[in-house]
């Protein structure tokens, strides 16, 4: 077959995937198929089986993007490892290796430790949920961020044990309904606070930690890259809405995530060696219940006749008040160079990427 | 050259002499000096690798696993509670299929709390698909080490090597250490055929839906039978290049005319010999059996060891409470099928500890004439020690 | 096979004792074994360690029940009068103790020989770790090895100026005992 | 049959054997190009989002050529046009609406300075050559567009000089000579127009003339006959006609004076008479309208219709309005008008569905003044036209502007339902598109009937607060008859105007679905995206979780219900 016939029979092909007549051979030239020249990095590929509106997907995504072709994953069990490898199918262009629920950290000082022995470069990365990361893979965390490993640990936090349905996880905020935390007559919810993670990473003296959210992906990606310049242990936790977890529609996944930091529950901050050294300001304070009333984890908290639930919604927006104001995250009016806190796009993307 | 070296000081010169890439260990009695003489090592200069000092054995296990994966040869070594917590990781680096080396220093598990040698721990994942090799002393310790790198990287299965935690771990004894670079000739560097590589960017350790579930069990199963040659004929090579053996799958000494077998694991197998060496006439002599390979089991050559013997005393380092010996119960399976096979008589000793004397060897032969003799008891459990409710 | 039973309390080199005299034998030409008695004793708790030598490989794993002879590094264990449980007939002990010898050898009914390994000790090495002096002059009255086949073993233990220390410890408490006083062995 | 492989490990990318397209269970993305509301509300047909598209590419030229697709005349339109666009402007509820009539005007201005060429080509030699009566907005318009379809066009003019109403009748405080000129000389150069002046048609030229020597004949006379004004029988003896004392002024600069004046009327030509009035030294001028005030209690069909700057200045001057009112009688002292009664009335519906004013008794009030005049429109001049006009002017059949089946259109004023310049410009390009197309022997253009973007459809969390750039202007004091009052804005404010298009309706390429979709089912190819975006939807993948459509900022992207099998990116 000539190499024009063999395009133009190419060209007919990816016409008819994506619904076009096929065109006549030499009328238009494709070099690949449109998906393969894509001007970003697939690390991540289509076909995952992750719910419709994933923000976990979505994050993991957007990290593998910033974090290139040269890197290797530990994976924790959870939905992103399920999701992503049901054999023989998977998803990963990147060596990915999953071993169980509560190592990834481990595994990953073990990948790290092997590509000093050999004198490699390749980054490690270690994904892990929140049941992985704030509950059953703390202790590994620990000892990999002690021992100063070179590995970018990523926690897609979805508040929740979303891969065996939803049971409440030490990441799960204050008066969220999951199945092991579920309101009733007696409850309202979780009792316990969402852990402070990210000031207990801190303590471990490491170069990076910082908080991202799907909402924010140029934000986002700037801490993967930032991250995966150093030479030493980071961390980053993602807020990541689960809408069958949230309960929300799988299109508000990015709305969600957004209301979440424009309220002040979840902030985006960096943490260098301790300390805070940048957080993403909130433009403009929404009230928590702006975030709340659109997720079905909090409707019992929307009974405007139930004095409990004014109460935490009352306590929400105290815990949203408090970090606005530990964090500062109240910026200091517009400063025309300053994108944080901006979703702004314009005709060539992000206005924070154009920066 | 022979040295008089403790055990664990000699399983970490030979782990040395493998050139591990990355060694990562938690001390747990008795395998503790093990690890502080790799420290040792690595402090001095003497062993060039990436030593992790984990936090705990589940980390250790999680940590050489991810090393194997990443196309390093790993090592770590553990006891006890601490193959317990790495149970998990176990089963994971078997059922990926990680070739990883793991020394074993036996210890009972608690509770009540023992920091004394048996084989609990290592029996307690006797189904993780790991291959579990037992040295009789620590010369075989040495050489199954070395072996055991070997083993695990032809046939991509994980490779346990037991030792009695004390009783080898801490005993010094002359022990030869081949020269390094006799093991660099003997033993290839390290590879991995699905070594997590951008390259070439496989992903390790998918789901797998019960569609296919049976496969991977029936393919491990596979290659733990397949293992059994590949285990024999490292040990032939070994010991045309050493002069030494470790017994390949099942040893065979004594007696070989002998009506009477006694089979045991580890360095029981010493003390038996040792009894029957020294017994006196009245005793009688037997076929003495040392199983070295656990799993894979060996049942051929248990069979064929077995041939001619109307008693077989198996000796457990280890209990299954409600069923009673666990080597016991197996070797009965595998010569359930056997025409004239012999009588199993099969007896727990040296439960979290207790020593055995070498007076065991005639203590267990008069059992044989025994017609009270229960077919499996705790052998050396004194009844006198005993709540009367439970005698 | 000639077997062997230190008693020491935790923190006096017992185990060190054991693993000297197996490495000393070593030395000699002979197989030997040498290990604790696993406890989980702390400082100051008494221990326990068992040494065999032989001509021939040596393949019992038991515990030393009928001891050739005992070291103890301690006389205050003395105070115990199961100590010399299992002792050879024949057999002998030696005592780290300012006891007389006699003294011992009839409260317990055996040899004895004592010695003031921990004084020498502190004075050679500036340490209570009476093991080297004891070997020392258990050698020189049984002449089981030569008392250059110690040096070699402490040679495999220590360097500089512990190495010299200890070998000018050993030539010091060697002399202490009378040469070849136990040289018939004990009844096996 | 796949067979296990060892450890069960996979290879990469393989999860693209498994389409979740098939996942999607009732509702896909598909692209959506709705109209912009400035589009939507622009009678000259602009698409302004399309401009300022090409303008925050920072394409001067390009916006230019895009916006003179359909209208040849934006420095005249960017100044005298009330815009619309802007009351539409989705950006109005979130900072104030773009200054789309000062960047259409500053791009006018550039083309006229840069000489950027009309992307028109000359028409064949014997193309078709379409009669146009009438120089005005609407003539020069249709002339324009007829070149656009490859047609000639021959231009009937009865004045001396091209320009219609834009020459005649709006002061240079708006509309100063120099881009008026320029623009239509620009324009009326092009190969293929020819322009008759002083050629008046009934008088010099016939109708049946005209549609003999052409296929098809566009008339845009204008109105230029004055409608007899009277309040019960009433006429001051020095009435005098709005639009002709504009005029006059206009031509010679003459104003009448006097020193209290009533205005009647709601227009452009209602309001420029009264800030010449009050700036050539009346003390009171007074405007009465029927309409309404913008504001809250006003119906917006029933808003005034001026330009809103020019209402904005004419209060800034002393201009009293007198909204919701009108002259219920004339206060007579002999043929002297020396008040006027006024009385405020609403439009409100009627029984017969359709709206009526009703005025309100005992809202009866005299207003003492030296002079009434009222501005209350005109009439088609009847001459050449044969018995065409019905009731005052052309009536069309339809959108067209066709008048029978012979090819006959009315453009503009003449119809009687327009009174802009941008309407008279839209008509023209309406009539040229039919009349191209019956000449090619195609049915009239389709109507483009999409819909139009509603602010609820845009997702505005992803625009910043940006406020409106203002154009210069002359003080009150600085004010006079012949300077021209707004200033240019300038090209960095015109650039930063573009910048807060919100480009409603139309892929804004921005990379937000290709950024958010989880399932990496966004391409983005220029090459394949025919619809003008930059992205394809892979329907192999996308699952129809509906992320890209809520987090597209111009809603480009909607969900539709699911379609079987593969489909375009653009629906």
């Amino acid at each position: 077959m000539s190499a024009e016939s063999e395009r133009a029979e190419r060209l007919t092909e990816l016409r008819q995937k994506f619904g076009r007549k096929p065109l006549a051979p030499g009328e238009e030239t494709i070099p690949h198929s449109p998906r393969e020249a894509q001007p970003k990095f697939r690390g991540l590929d289509s076909g995952h089986r992750a719910c419709q509106g994933c923000g976990e997907a979505l994050a993991a995504r957007l990290v593998m993007e910033s974090a290139g072709p040269d890197v290797m994953i530990a994976n924790a069990t959870g939905c992103l490892e399920v999701f992503t490898t049901p054999w023989p199918q998977s998803a990963w262009r990147v060596p990915w290796v999953h071993s169980l629920f509560e190592n990834a950290a481990a595994v990953a000082s073990g990948m790290e430790a092997a590509m000093k022995a050999q004198g490699k470069n390749t980054k490690v990365l270690a994904f892990g949920g929140d049941g992985g990361t704030y509950d059953i893979g703390f202790q590994a965390l620990s000892g990999m961020l002690e021992r100063y490993h070179n590995v970018l640990y990523v926690c897609y936090d979805n508040e929740a044990y979303m891969n065996t349905g939803i049971q409440r996880s030490s990441s799960t905020p204050h008066s969220a309904t999951t199945t092991t935390s579920p309101a009733g007559k007696e409850r309202m919810g979780k009792r316990h606070l969402k852990k402070d993670l990210l000031s207990i990473i801190a303590a471990h003296h490491i170069p990076y930690a910082a908080s991202a959210s799907v909402a924010f992906p140029a934000d986002l990606q700037r801490k993967v890259r930032y991250a995966m310049g150093i030479d030493g242990p980071t961390f980053l936790v993602i807020h990541s809405p689960c809408p069958l977890g949230w309960k929300h529609a799988s299109a508000l996944t990015i709305q969600v995530a957004r209301r979440a930091v424009e309220c002040g529950l979840f902030p985006l901050v960096e943490i260098e060696r301790g300390a805070l050294t940048n957080v993403m300001p909130i433009r403009d304070v929404r009230p928590v219940t702006d975030y709340l009333s659109i997720q079905g984890r909090f409707s019992h908290l929307m009974d405007t006749e139930d004095t409990r639930a004014e109460e935490e919604r009352a306590h929400l927006q105290a815990l949203a008040d408090y970090n606005i104001q530990v964090f500062s995250l109240q910026g200091d009016g517009e400063d025309p160079v300053d994108t944080g806190g901006s979703a702004a796009v314009g005709r060539s993307g992000h206005a924070a990427r154009r920066a | 050259m022979l040295k008089a070296l403790e055990g664990s000081q000699a399983i970490a010169r030979a782990v040395a002499l493998c050139r591990p890439d990355v060694v990562a260990a938690y001390p747990i009695t008795p395998q503790t000096h093990i690890v502080e003489n790799l420290s040792r090592l690595v402090a001095d200069g003497e062993m060039h690798t990436e030593f992790v000092s984990v936090e705990s054995e589940f980390s250790a296990a999680s940590v050489v696993l991810g090393a194997a994966a990443a196309g390093s040869r790993a090592y770590t070594a553990t006891a006890s509670q601490g193959v317990l917590l790495m149970a998990e990781v176990l089963f994971n680096i078997a059922g990926m299929r990680i070739p990883l080396v793991m020394t074993v220093a036996n210890r009972a598990v608690s509770a009540p709390l023992s920091i004394w040698n048996d084989h609990s721990d290592s029996m307690a994942v006797r189904d993780s698909g790991w291959i579990q090799l037992h040295a009789a002393d620590n010369q075989e310790a040495v050489d199954t080490t070395i072996q055991a790198f070997r083993i695990a990287q032809e046939t991509e299965l994980p490779v346990m090597v037991c030792m009695d935690g004390f009783i080898l771990t801490h005993t010094l004894e002359p022990i030869e250490l081949p020269a390094q670079s006799a093991v660099d000739g003997w033993l290839p560097p390290y590879q991995f055929s699905r070594k997590l590589d951008p390259g070439d960017p496989k992903s390790l350790g998918t789901l797998v839906a019960p569609d296919f579930f049976a496969e991977v069990r029936h393919s491990h199963h596979a290659a733990m039978i397949k293992a059994l040659d590949v285990i024999e004929e490292i040990d032939r090579e070994w010991h045309a290049f050493t002069g030494r053996r470790c017994g390949g799958l099942l040893e065979v000494t004594g007696d070989p005319d002998a009506k009477i077998g006694i089979l045991a694991m580890g360095s029981t197998f010493g003390t038996i010999e040792t009894g029957m060496e020294h017994a006196g006439p009245d005793t009688g002599s037997a076929r003495l059996l040392k199983l070295r390979a656990y799993r894979p089991f060996p049942a051929e050559a248990l069979r064929k060891a077995a041939e001619g013997l109307d008693h077989l005393i198996v000796i457990d380092r280890a209990i299954s409470p409600g069923m009673g010996g666990i080597v016991g119960t197996e070797v009965a399976a595998v010569l359930a099928d056997v025409p004239g096979a012999p009588r199993i008589h099969n007896h727990a000793l040296g439960l979290g500890g207790r020593d055995i004397p070498e007076t065991i060897y005639a203590d267990l032969m008069a059992t044989i004439s025994d017609p009270d003799a229960p077919a499996f008891s705790v052998f050396d459990a004194d009844p006198e020690k005993l709540d009367p409710e439970d005698r | 096979m000639i077997e062997y039973r230190i008693h020491g309390r935790g923190g006096q080199g017992s185990v060190a004792a054991a693993y000297l005299l197996a490495t000393t034998a070593f030395h000699a030409g002979q197989m030997c074994q040498a290990f604790p008695s696993f406890g989980a004793e702390r400082r100051g708790a008494p221990v326990t360690a068992f040494v065999r030598t032989d001509e021939k490989p040596i393949r019992l794993r038991a515990q030393v029940r009928a001891p050739h002879y005992l070291i103890i590094q301690d006389g205050t264990l003395l105070q115990d009068a199961g100590i010399t449980a299992g002792l050879r007939p024949g057999g002998g002990m030696i005592v780290n103790t300012t006891l007389p010898s006699e003294e011992i050898a009839e409260r317990f009914g055996c040899r004895a020989l004592s010695v003031r390994a921990t004084e020498m000790a502190v004075e050679a090495i500036g340490r209570p770790i009476p093991n080297t002096a004891l070997l020392a002059a258990f050698l020189s009255a049984t002449g089981l090895f030569p008392i250059d086949s110690l040096n070699a073993a402490l040679r495999d233990r220590f360097t500089g100026d512990m190495l010299e220390r200890n070998i000018g410890l050993v030539d010091q408490a060697a002399k202490t005992v009378e040469r070849d006083i136990w040289k018939e062995p004990a009844n096996a | 049959m796949v067979s296990m492989t060892r450890g069960a490990y996979a290879k990469p990318g393989t999860s693209l054997d498994f389409k979740t397209g098939n996942w999607r269970s009732t509702e896909m993305p598909a692209h959506i190009h709705a109209k912009a509301p400035c589009h939507a509300a622009c009678p000259a047909g602009e698409d302004q989002q399309a401009w300022f598209a090409k303008l925050q590419e920072g394409h001067a030229e390009a916006a230019w050529a895009e916006l003179v697709r359909a209208n040849p005349l934006p420095a005249i339109t960017g100044r005298v046009c009330p815009h619309p666009c802007e009351g539409a402007c989705n950006r109005a509820a979130l900072d104030g609406a773009l200054a789309i009539h000062n960047v259409e005007r500053w791009l006018g201005d550039e083309a006229i300075r840069n000489g950027w060429d009309y992307p028109v080509a000359a028409p064949r030699a014997n193309a078709p050559e379409v009669g146009i009566v009438g120089a005005g907005p609407a003539g020069i318009s249709a002339a324009y567009h007829c070149l656009r379809h490859g047609l000639r066009a021959t231009i009937y003019e009865a004045s001396p000089e091209a320009g219609g109403l834009l020459r005649a009748a709006i002061p240079q405080t708006r509309l100063p000579r120099a881009p008026l000129d320029a623009e239509l000389s620009r324009v009326l150069a092009l190969p293929g127009i020819t322009l008759n002046l002083r050629t008046r048609l009934g008088r010099d030229v016939s109708l049946e003339e005209l549609r003999h020597n052409h296929p098809a004949v566009l008339l845009a006379p204008g109105c230029q006959a004055s409608t007899a004004w009277s309040v019960d029988g009433a006429v001051p003896a020095d009435l005098r006609e709005g639009l002709h004392m504009l005029k006059d002024f206009v031509d010679h600069g003459a104003l009448p004076e006097a020193e209290r004046v009533v205005v009647h009327g709601g227009g452009n030509t209602a309001m420029d008479l009264c800030r010449l009035l009050k700036r050539s030294g009346s003390k009171q001028v007074t405007l009465i309208t029927a309409s309404g005030l913008p504001g809250p209690d006003t119906d917006p069909s029933d808003e005034i219709n001026v330009v809103p700057r020019e209402l904005e200045e004419a209060l800034e001057e002393g201009i009293e309005i007198i909204d919701h009112a009108t002259i219920n009688r004339l206060i007579m002292k002999g043929s002297r008008v020396t008040g006027v009664e006024i009385m405020s009335l609403r439009k409100l519906p009627g029984r017969d569905g359709r709206s009526h004013r009703i005025g309100f008794e005992g809202t009866e009030r005299v207003v003492a003044v030296d002079m009434v005049i009222p501005c209350i429109g005109e009439r088609v001049e009847p001459q050449g036209l044969s018995g065409l006009v019905e009731r005052g002017y052309l009536r069309p059949s339809d959108r067209f502007g066709r008048l029978n089946e012979g090819e006959l259109f009315a453009l503009g004023d003449a119809r009687g339902d327009r009174g802009t310049v941008a309407a008279a410009i839209g008509d023209g390009a309406l009539a040229a598109s039919a009349v191209a197309r019956h000449l090619a022997g195609e049915a009239d253009p389709v109507v483009d009937d999409r819909p139009e973007m509603p602010n609820a459809g845009l997702n505005l969390t992803y625009y910043d607060h940006l406020p409106r750039a203002e154009a210069p202007k002359l003080s009150v004091e600085e004010r006079t008859f012949d300077t021209e009052i707004e200033g240019d804005i300038g090209r960095v404010a015109a650039m930063a105007e573009a910048e807060r298009c919100l480009s409603c309706g139309n892929c804004l390429a921005c990379d937000n679905c290709w950024t958010f979709c989880p399932d990496n089912a966004v391409i983005k190819t220029v090459e394949l995206a025919l619809d003008g975006s930059h992205y394809l939807f892979d329907l192999d993948y996308c699952k129809g979780c509906g992320l890209c459509a809520h987090e597209c900022p111009t809603g480009f992207i909607q969900m539709l219900p699911n379609a079987n099998g593969a489909t375009e990116g653009a629906v």
